[in-house]
């Protein structure tokens, strides 16, 4: 009987943890079969979906609007290399500093126009978007080297032990990190934190009078957002050894931001593959050089006419949890 | 003689729901008529279908012989039929006037008209004449329902279709828009009132109908409602439900 | 296997599209002419592959492992804008494919030591000296007014010219009495200009785009700013002719490489008759003629080494190249990487719009 | 005026004095006084656009009142925070409700026992084992409340997609989760039927018997008012134009004239069986 | 003092630029609740457009019409094709998105952006375009030791005819009323017999024939376009709109004039490098003490 199989595979698919092994496991055999371009295409798809993944923070969980993400991740790249190539810090040591200054900096400007609302918020992240890339040209205090940016950036290492420097180990960092970074949003989730950000995004006044400090709990999503931004910006500028403004544009916030709808709001596996979209799209579409931004423009246009709410948008009510009470049985049930 | 406004055997779903199934209802030129029924029992959904707001998926709603099955919203206004829309509506950052100048949007043309209107509006609701240059989102509750009903009443419709008017009005305000309803309809216009307060709602109407779960479960001249005995436990609270709390 | 592939990395999309295709173009010519003849290596064909890298940091870096991933491509005439070239350089020279820059000229990318790359165009610096050498003396001027564009390549132009500047203003020959920068993209300038009219300078130079270039200096004339204008190498082209407006236009100077018109050596002639032939004009800045050199440089050391190994032929350019014939002049390269002798003219805009040299 | 009725323990819960909130150049709230005991249903009423429902939001911390003050347990928290004041003990619903749509009935209700959780950051992300206790506590008590209310069968439901009446009483639950001491409820009977308002009536009869919770209540409807409230407020202009029990607040002259109108109609319908 | 009057001039001139194409962001906002960043791209195809007509049919138009009919059909014509291409992309990019709530349509217009921006690449290929310099006269006036070009001139006569027209059409008619209370709930406004598509329809040509004739301003003005440019000036004009009062159509018009004038400000007498921070720093100060814009509505929450 060819169908009795077929259940069978569909079985492991629908089961969670298979579904997760596997994709851990392709992930790990990926690089091995593949030329360094695709490894390197991997891994700007691994940096665009930890910026995805920050963003989703503060824009699928909580519904905050931020069109001005490439700040945050300018900062962390900034950071990274201004302090790498100035005092030799590490780059392993400045992964929690460019997590840190980003994460500082959201809250010191996000503090005091927290309360604003929707596209009232929207315009103050785009324009602190700007506000971090003008500066970075304009070269303050001659640190940032103006639109040339910054070079000579070093690469990851922990002495002679560990030393990240060709593409295959610069795949395994980057999605070393986007793997805890979801075991970690996952977790966030399924917890009251993760509930807080989402009733805040469905009813703000509703959510206060919950006893939900929605204040707070925006600035912490924020907060986190930016760090994870500033933590891929680490990465990258290791990576790439130099940075300039020109990859920290409004555009790259675009990207970023389609990204989380692209995928679905809220939804990790919406996430990466928005950033599949995004990281991979360009490159498939190379050979039609003058062309390929064109077809890139409709294909986001015809992604939301066909899944208006993501390709992968997060189902609720999903889980299943069994009574706590214990008395299932009951009439009113 | 067909009736002025005749609906029938309509069927309309959301999505893979269906909030009406087969549902029949006639409204006589010059009569009020009342729909009763539950939360979510589809009485806003049957008048939305009527003014065209929701797409009717079977059936007929035919007015003065013309079926409106497909024609959009604006254009029954058009036709003679206004809603007073559950929730009162009204624009808040308009002014009264602005409100009421919509409401006679199709006619903008015939100023005369217009004007006569507001006239017969603002002698219906004097507050609101009062209150000409607010911005309506500024008014009480009460106030916006007057509007609202005043708004439908510009474009001088044939048929008032009025969806929940008494809704979160304090009692004596509820007095009084039933007061104006009579009113309005003796002036002639026929109306097609849905509501909760089912007390009232039988007490102004002619004629009744009761949805459950989208479907008619009784219908009749008000006075055979009223006497029902499923009817009084379920929508009158009267003296079945003090029977059974005696128990 | 009858062909040699030579990679082309460049801004085919993105705002700088325009040199982007141009240098295509060029390069598609130079390599057409090569094959016209005969070819190299005894008859093999150069063979063209293009990689878009939009003018954008990240999408160079991957283009440059796009074109080292394909093996058969011997060396890549790699890309305008420093800030580009800067991380894709960082991947030909760890995967040791030669590539040359044709429209870089910041200076600190032949200070890294690097191997493989070198470039075919002069640097910020060789402008700047010959700014200073050259244009105080001849319009007899003192104060000097310097503006950029805050783009890597016009600031990089801008701090370079103070530099050369700064022993004739310790003597007190010279004053820089305005240096600021324009926002490029923008469109009115009223403001800055106004505060140059207010500095008083007798020479006034920007070293940014044609495209700002023209707008600045119209918008300079119509707020009584009359000082002589001079250009970078990227202000003044037949562009700037066109947007400015001949009346405003003229008599405006530029430091440029020679130009393509006034390249005096037979390749030149040879390159734009076929380019205008195929394109109807000639390219309308300096760049794409570079692109075209490098591209002929690695055919050239292809060919004369017999070698399409990229470590035999690093060592080749940088060792025994030294007056290779080429469209822009002889070619030779420094230790560094950087072309040894990029001549430098003052053009100016004559009264027909024709930008010629100025004597 | 008669005492009150005898759920009322002496022990004030709730104190307003002077409560003013100005809206531009209107006084909505015109210098309020009320007291609420403990354990009674006190109801405010009034005709629209009185500001009953801006004395809640001053007494809820969404509005900052102008003058007065708000005493809960004889502590002041006048300009507290709505999630402040909830952990008082305080807990409210809305004239409009407002639920958190595309969310499960499950996770609107946990809402309610946010704050008296307090697992931050790290504990969440690395799954403590006290995270985890409270986890299941949260869940618990949604349980229980769920249950209160009939709604544990949709408890996997998305709340836009149950029905309006359900939506009410999920609201509630949504309330009660966080344990209040005081339940603050406006217009809960507001789109509800009469046999569903009697329900509900009946439902807040039993949490203040089994309880000991105390319901300030805004209602319309004078059969829930006459029913079951122990001590009515009558608001009118922002201003309190008459207090007392319900029999003698039908009666109030005032009252008739400003809100109920002068034709008779039998509001006895349950007030004469409702238990007390 | 001259050069503050004169810097405030040409602010008001770029402002009046922001100005009008901030009216169409808000106008597609306010019905909408639409972010349409493809507009920017409306108004750089519209100085192409203008740009062809002028620099292929001038030759033509003159011969007949004279200088002053040439610019008026290029205006027009520039006009009436951007209306046109707004109801395309309207109907091929929005219209099917809309159901799908608000968030999904600003990635269908970032998709028609590029594609917008891209196809005028494609067009009219990559270069920078020249405008037909001194198409105007070029005549100076110096009204009290202020220099202002007729042209300066001619753009702010007609910028402010058009931003008063606009203005007296939304704010004053009833059809303007039916746009206002579309903006606000259009089912209801449905109720009042509104056709809402005539209004989606209103806006969507009204918009970016704006932006196109704002785009020809432009091309005259700077006498250089290019493909790119709609991208900043897009953003200009949406900080503008939210600055006056996002959805609001006199707060973007005062909104474009103040960003105008801020930035001209601000290049004068702190720095032209940092002036776009000093705009945007500005702006989130003006948020922080008027969460809603100049002119917006505070719509206090009721609850
Ligand atoms: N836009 C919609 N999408 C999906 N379902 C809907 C929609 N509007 C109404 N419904 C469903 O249709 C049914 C009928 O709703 P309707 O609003 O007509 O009831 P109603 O009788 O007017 O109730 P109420 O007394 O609450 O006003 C309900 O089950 C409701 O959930
Ligand atoms: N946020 C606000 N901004 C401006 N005015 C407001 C605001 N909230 C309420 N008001 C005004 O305050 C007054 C009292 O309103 P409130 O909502 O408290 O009345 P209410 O007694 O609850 O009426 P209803 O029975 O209709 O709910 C009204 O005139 C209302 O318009
Ligand atoms: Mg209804
Ligand atoms: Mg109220």
């Amino acid at each position: 009987m060819e169908q009795a199989s077929f259940p069978g595979i569909a079985k492991i698919f629908s089961s969670p943890p298979l579904r997760i092994t596997l994709i851990t496991a392709l992930f790990l055999i990926y690089p091995f079969l593949v030329s360094d371009y695709f490894i390197d295409i991997a891994f700007y798809f691994g940096i665009y979906a930890l910026l995805g993944l920050s963003l989703n923070i503060v824009l699928g969980e909580v519904g905050l609007f931020d069109l001005g993400h490439a700040g945050f991740y300018a900062i962390g790249a900034y950071t990274t290399a201004i302090l790498n190539t100035k005092f030799g810090v590490p780059i392993l040591v400045l992964l929690p500093l460019s997590a840190l200054a980003a994460a500082l900096f959201a809250y010191v400007v996000f503090s005091p126009v927290i309360h604003l609302q929707g596209d009232y918020l929207l315009i103050v992240t785009l324009g602190m978007g700007e506000i971090v890339r003008l500066a970075l040209i304009n070269n303050p205090f001659g640190l940032t080297g103006g639109p040339n940016g910054v070079f000579g950036i070093d690469f990851p290492s922990l002495g002679a032990f560990l030393v990240v420097d060709s593409s295959l180990e610069y795949y395994f960092l980057i999605w070393l990190i986007v793997g805890l970074t979801i075991l970690g949003l996952t977790r966030l989730q399924d917890s009251r934190i993760g509930r807080a950000w989402n009733y805040i995004r469905e009813d703000e006044t509703a959510a206060n009078a919950s006893g939900i400090d929605s204040r707070s709990y925006k600035l912490l999503a924020f907060v986190l957002g930016a760090a994870l931004a500033g933590v891929a910006g680490n990465v990258y500028a290791s990576k790439l050894m130099c940075v300039s403004p020109e990859s920290f544009t409004f555009w790259e916030s675009c990207l970023i931001f389609c990204i989380v709808l692209i995928g679905g709001m809220g939804s990790i596996p919406g996430v990466l593959i928005g950033a599949a979209f995004i990281s991979l799209f360009p490159e498939i579409f190379r050979p039609f050089a003058m062309y390929r931004m064109l077809i890139f423009g409709s294909a986001m246009i015809l992604m939301m006419m066909f899944r208006p709410g993501g390709v992968w948008p997060r189902k609720r009510g999903a889980v299943q949890y069994e009574s706590l009470l214990g008395d299932t049985g009951r009439a009113d049930v | 003689m067909a009736p002025l406004l005749n609906i029938e055997h309509l069927s309309i779903s959301y999505g893979g729901i269906q909030a009406i199934k087969d549902v029949s209802i006639h409204l006589e030129q010059g009569e009020i008529v009342s729909v009763l029924g539950a939360n979510g029992a589809g009485k806003s959904t049957l008048l939305q279908a009527v003014s065209g707001l929701v797409p009717i998926s079977g059936g007929s709603v035919v007015f003065s012989s013309e079926v409106l099955n497909k024609v959009p919203a604006y254009e029954i206004v058009l036709k003679g039929i206004s809603l007073s829309p559950e929730g009162r509506r009204v624009f808040p950052t308009l002014t009264v006037e602005e409100n009421l100048n919509l409401g006679a949007y199709t006619r903008r043309k015939m100023r005369d008209e217009v004007r006569k209107a507001k006239d017969r509006v603002f002698s219906l609701f004097p507050i609101l004449s009062e209150r000409r240059k607010q911005l309506a989102g500024t008014l009480s509750g009460g106030e916006q329902q007057m509007l609202a009903i005043g708004r439908a009443l510009m474009s001088t419709p044939r048929v008032l279709l009025l969806d929940e008017p008494s809704l979160g009005l304090a009692p004596i305000l509820v007095k009084q828009i039933f007061d104006i309803i009579a009113e309005i309809n003796a002036q002639g216009t026929s109306i097609l009132l849905v509501e909760q307060n089912a007390h009232k709602a039988l007490g102004i109407a002619s004629r009744g109908y009761v949805l459950e779960n989208g479907r008619i479960v009784a219908s009749g001249p008000t006075s055979s409602l009223r006497s029902d005995e499923k009817i009084q436990e379920a929508y009158l609270g009267g003296a079945a439900l003090r029977k059974k709390a005696a128990r | 296997n009858d062909t040699v592939v030579i990679g082309l990395q460049g801004p085919i999309t993105g705002a700088w599209a325009y040199e982007g295709q141009m240098a295509k173009q060029s390069c598609e010519i130079a390599a057409d002419l090569i094959n016209k003849k005969g070819g190299i290596l005894g008859g093999k064909k150069i063979v063209l592959k293009v990689e878009d890298d939009a003018g954008e940091p990240k999408s160079g870096a991957l283009a440059a492992q796009k074109l080292v991933a394909q093996k058969d491509v011997v060396a890549v005439v790699s890309t305008y804008g420093s800030s580009v070239c800067e991380p894709a350089s960082n991947v030909y020279e760890k995967f040791k494919k030669v590539n040359i820059g044709y429209g870089v000229t910041a200076v600190r990318l032949t200070q890294r030591d690097f191997k493989y790359f070198f470039r075919t165009c002069g640097r910020d610096d060789s402008q700047g000296k010959f700014f200073a050498d050259f244009v105080p003396k001849k319009f007899n001027a003192k104060r000097i007014a310097i503006m950029h564009d805050n783009t890597a390549f016009g600031k990089g132009l801008a701090e370079d010219t103070r530099a050369a500047l700064e022993p004739m203003i310790k003597n007190k020959q010279a004053e820089i009495v305005y240096y600021d920068a324009i926002t490029p993209g923008e469109r009115d300038f009223r403001v800055s200009l106004t505060k140059l009219r207010e500095a008083k300078p007798e020479v006034w130079y920007f070293t940014g785009y044609y495209a700002e270039a023209a707008l600045l200096v119209s918008q300079a004339r119509d707020i009584g700013i009359t000082c002589p204008f001079v250009g970078g190498n990227a202000a003044i082209n037949d562009e700037f002719v066109k947007i400015a407006g001949l009346n405003v236009a003229k008599g405006c100077y530029m430091t440029n490489e020679p130009l393509p018109g006034d390249l005096p050596y037979p390749e030149a002639k040879e390159f734009l008759d076929a380019y205008k032939a195929r394109f109807g004009e000639i390219p309308s800045s300096p760049w794409p003629i570079y692109a075209a050199d490098a591209l002929n440089i690695i055919a050239y050391a292809v060919d004369k080494s017999g070698s399409t190994d990229s470590t035999v032929l690093a060592e080749y350019l940088r060792d025994k190249v030294d007056g290779a014939p080429g469209i822009t002049g002889p070619i030779g390269f420094t230790k560094q990487g950087d072309r040894e002798g990029v001549p430098f003219y003052l053009y100016v805009v004559d009264d027909q719009g024709d930008i010629v040299v100025s004597r | 005026m008669s005492e009150r009725r005898t759920h009322a323990s002496g022990e004030i819960v709730l104190e307003t004095s002077g409560l003013t909130k100005i809206f531009g150049g209107l006084i909505a709230v015109n210098s309020i006084d009320l007291k609420v005991h403990k354990g009674e249903i006190l109801s405010l009423i009034g005709p629209n656009g009185a500001g009953k429902t801006t004395v809640f939001n001053t007494v809820t911390g969404i509005y900052r009142p102008e003058f007065g003050e708000v005493f809960f347990k004889n502590e002041k928290i006048t300009g507290k925070k709505p999630h402040q004041i909830i952990s008082c003990g305080i807990a409210r619903t809305f004239q409009n409700i407002r639920l958190f749509p595309d969310m499960t009935c499950r996770e609107n209700v946990m809402a309610g026992q946010h704050c008296r959780s307090s697992a931050g950051l790290f504990s969440s992300i690395f799954k403590t084992p006290f995270q985890r206790r409270e986890e299941d506590m949260i869940r618990e008590v949604a349980e229980k409340r769920l249950r209160q209310v009939r709604l544990w069968k949709v408890r996997d439901e998305l709340a836009k997609n149950i029905a309006y009446g359900s939506q009410r009483m999920l609201e509630i639950a949504r309330a009660l989760a966080s344990d209040p001491v005081l339940l603050v409820l406006d217009e809960p009977s507001s789109g509800l039927n009469p046999r569903e308002t009697w329900d509900l009536m009946v439902f807040l009869q039993g949490l203040i018997r089994e309880e000991d919770i105390t319901i300030l209540l805004i209602e319309h409807d004078m059969n829930v008012v006459m029913g079951i409230s122990d001590w009515v407020v009558v608001m009118d202009g922002g201003r309190k134009i008459a207090e007392g029990v319900p029999e003698d607040i039908y009666a109030d002259q005032r009252v008739i004239e400003a809100y109920l109108g002068k034709e008779e109609e039998d509001y006895g319908d349950y007030g004469a069986t409702a238990e007390h | 003092m001259h050069v503050i009057l004169e810097q405030i001039i040409n602010g008001l001139t770029i402002g009046s630029f922001y100005a009008l194409i901030a009216l169409g962001y808000s106008m597609v906002y306010g019905v909408l609740k639409l972010i349409n960043f493809a507009h920017g791209d409306f108004f750089t195809l519209g100085s192409y457009l203008g740009y062809t007509v002028l620099v292929f049919g001038a030759a033509l138009l003159t011969a007949h019409f004279g200088l002053w009919g040439a610019l008026t059909a290029a205006l027009i014509f520039a006009a009436v094709s951007l209306a046109l291409v707004g109801l395309i992309v309207e109907r091929l990019a929005y219209r099917p998105v809309y159901p799908a709530g608000r968030l999904p349509a600003v990635v269908s217009a970032l998709g028609a952006s590029i594609f917008l921006q891209n196809t005028i690449m494609v067009g009219w290929g990559p270069r920078f375009q020249a405008y037909p310099s001194e198409l105007i006269p070029n005549v100076h006036l110096q009204i009290g030791g202020i220099h202002l070009s007729l042209l300066q001139i001619l753009i702010l006569v007609m910028s402010f005819l058009l931003m008063g027209l606009l203005y007296y059409i939304v704010q004053k008619t009833t059809f303007g009323a039916a746009i206002r209370a579309t903006a606000h709930d259009r089912k209801t406004a449905s109720l009042m017999g509104i056709n809402i598509n005539k209004v989606i329809l209103f806006i969507f040509t009204l918009g970016p024939a704006l932006g196109a004739m704002t785009g020809i301003m432009v091309g005259m003005y700077y006498r250089q376009i290019s493909f790119t440019m709609g991208w900043n000036y897009g953003l200009k004009a949406f900080t503008a709109s939210v600055l006056g009062g996002i959805g609001n159509i006199p707060g973007a018009m005062i909104g474009g004039l103040i960003l105008g004038v801020l930035e001209m400000l601000g290049a004068a007498y702190i720095s032209a490098a940092w002036k776009d921070v000093f705009v945007f720093i500005i702006l989130i100060l003006v948020l922080i003490f008027r969460p809603t814009g100049i002119l917006g509505e505070k719509v206090a929450e009721k609850v």
